[in-house]
């Protein structure tokens, strides 16, 4: 029986809806399998914002060059017409309009495309926050996979966000397990369903209305 | 595929419109991308707003470009040299607007149009009839000017050496304004010496990164302004 | 003449007092100046202002000088990770406190400090709670923060090679925040990898130029953070 | 008969003034000759605004580099320990306050330590700054060198610019022909007579009044 997509594929489908050439920036988790589903064809050139354009996929442990990570602090390689450069350099591609697509992790989605997806606000709670705020402001398209809701079943995409924003109003387009919905004018509206899941059920499962397929 | 080579500089400056705002790399004739502004006189685009650092020498490159009736405003430090006659009539004769920008500031408002910061503050002008309608602003009990971003629709950079996803790098001290000015427009069009491929640029030593750079046209022969002036040279 | 060299990277940190404001490059292990910081805890400067990425790992390097109680105060984006338990534990016991900045926000204050700019604006933050208290205001219909320039009394700095100006180049991702606490700081300490003569780095390839630079200490064999945590290791 | 310094001696005596290892800005004109007098065991890093730090001197006519400048559009030379960098980086030196000392020309230098150099201010006259406000800001210590009158006779060590300056009170010593002068909260302080020159005829030839030694 088919239950939607698994998180292979919605990196895969993400991946899809990123144009062949486009600099993009993949946050931690689902997202950054997206590298490993680039469409046949295809190229694109992946920024981590700890300085480097042209990340390539980790290396085989014994040629792991401990000067060579990614913004995750995992190792990486470099692939041909890789490029260094310092934090300001690196941000002022952020937030300076010139990265195409970031691709995000999140805890809550809003349909007014607010994202909050660096702290619960829990009391106590250590608050970090990364390069996340800057992402969200700066980079043309944001993208979110997540899984549709919660392990406890509550719905990760809702009519606004409890927890504290990372940014409002930013996200364009939201891949889970199993739908893709985009953010408009009017909400949320679904573009596509995983395949054996209908639109009832991704209804049920979403804190907000979401607007079917024309 | 990431591709970025045009075939021409006449082909890589052809969308350029009217009335389109135009950087141009450069300090004096060192970094000037001679062959894109000469593309840009065929071209014939007018009412261009150019920021550079200076106005041009003789009648090549830029200042040839306002020669041509071009240029409806001029954004730049120093828009008079010892070889400059253009521009000072124009301006004499009121055909030609200028902003005058001091040379740090100007540098600074290229870079904040890339880094998308819209206004900064800065001591320079303070005091001055430069900072005459502008925001000052005290801080820690000193006094600074708000300067706002400059951003443009296309820049033209002239580099040493690009790779085919448009890593830069450039000669000696005609880097100057180059850099910050890829960084800014929204299409940068790039005239470089040697056109190489990806990996043939150390990672460590680009200074401009791709990301920066939409078109790139190899000039493997530039002329250089001084050279054509010592020529007495015109164009077109 | 230039005389940039210290013999000893305890020398290098003789006089940072108490109470100062320290820089600390490097992102996680990376490029992180680890025998500087252990000189520094060596030395016992108390009630320090630490600015860094992060909040150190394990207990060696900055983590070993937050756990050591020299720290009052952490300024960074980033302080847990996974291997990060010294400041989460002074933190929840209310013995260490902490100035959360977003990593863009964080280099570009920096930078800000370095290039004599008390203040710029980003959208960065807008319409969340670490706007809080902080300016809003708009620019062509959007909202951006403004936020301070970020000075320090002293950076300490990882570096690949230096040459005797201060000159300095990088290894790859370990360039991160060193090349712009360099230009913040009012004393910018180095530790290279390798020391060469004036001359040995192409001008072409210099990251950070000497004129941010105060002192160097060659440390030829620099161990690294995650070696060390690796090992079981903790300092002193 | 001796009429104070000329233009080397005047160069000469600025340069004594400079702290060794200093990092230093000449503009053009008569500073530009500081670089020919450096103290013996004396090493300044010379800084030119167009991008570079350790500037040489000039090329031999057949061994000119076209892409190596100065701010004054002059051929130059690198010395070994050289560095280039973009503008935006060049003014960071300059107004981060990381250069420790700029030698300028100048029209008129005020009492309160007012300069101006970038214009006349007559009408019809094309302006243009360059790097000169800059620098006045930024830099650490600004040196002037000048005629300590107009070839007509004028005063330039005024009371209060006429001329549209270039900063305000920035200037903290003046290198003339006829004397060194410091601008001190007192007004303009002799530090020292070129010889043969007596306080009296600095005092007659300078628009303000000026403290003798002590």
């Amino acid at each position: 029986m088919n239950t939607g997509w698994n998180r292979d594929q919605m990196a895969a489908r993400a991946a899809q809806d990123i144009p062949d050439g486009s600099y993009v920036n993949l946050g931690i988790g689902i997202p950054e399998l997206v590298a490993q589903h680039v469409p046949e064809g295809c190229e694109f050139i992946y920024h981590t914002e700890n300085g480097m354009l042209g990340m390539g996929p980790p290396p085989a442990e014994d040629e792991r060059d401990l000067d060579l990570m990614n913004a995750g602090k995992k190792y990486v390689t470099a692939m041909p017409g890789a490029a260094y450069f310092h934090h300001a350099d690196s941000f002022s591609m952020i937030r300076g309009g010139h990265i195409d697509v970031c691709v995000l992790g999140t805890m809550q989605v809003a349909e007014n495309g607010d994202i909050a997806n660096w702290s619960t606000g829990a009391p106590g709670a250590i608050p970090a926050v990364g390069g996340a705020m800057d992402l969200v402001q700066g980079v043309k398209h944001i993208y979110v996979i997540t899984q549709h809701t919660t392990r406890k079943g509550d719905p990760k995409l809702v009519d606004r966000c409890t927890y504290p924003l990372t940014g409002p109003g930013v996200v364009s387009r939201i891949f889970t397990d199993l739908a893709v919905v985009d953010v408009t004018p009017g909400g949320f509206q679904l573009v596509e369903l995983a395949p054996g899941i209908s639109f009832e059920e991704v209804q049920a499962k979403t804190g907000a209305s979401i607007l079917p397929l024309a | 595929m990431i591709k970025k080579k045009y075939a021409s500089v006449a082909s890589a400056v052809a969308d350029i419109h009217d009335g389109a705002t135009v950087m141009i790399g450069g300090f004096g004739a060192s970094g000037s991308p001679i062959e894109l502004i000469h593309a840009l006189i065929d071209h014939g685009a007018k009412d261009l707003t150019v920021i550079n650092n200076n106005t041009g020498n003789g009648e090549v490159g830029l200042a040839a470009l306002i020669g041509n009736g071009q240029v409806k405003k001029m954004i730049c430090s120093f828009p008079k040299s010892s070889q400059s006659r253009v521009f000072p009539k124009l301006y004499q004769e009121g055909l030609i607007e200028l902003e005058l920008v001091p040379q740090g500031t100007l540098a600074e408002r290229i870079r904040a149009a890339g880094a998308g910061i819209p206004a900064f503050y800065t001591p320079t002008t303070v005091g001055t009839v430069l900072a005459e309608g502008k925001e000052i602003r005290s801080f820690d009990g000193r006094e600074y000017v708000m300067e706002p971003w400059l951003q443009a629709d296309f820049a033209l950079v002239k580099c040493e050496m690009s790779d085919a996803v448009g890593n830069l790098t450039y000669n000696k001290t005609a880097r100057n304004f180059n850099p910050l000015m890829c960084m800014a427009a929204t299409t940068t069009i790039v005239q470089t010496r040697k056109l190489v491929n990806a990996g043939d640029i150390d990672p460590e030593h680009v200074i401009t990164p791709g990301i920066f750079v939409n078109r790139i046209v190899e000039v493997p022969q530039p002329v250089h302004e001084d050279i054509l002036i010592a020529q007495g040279r015109s164009y077109p």
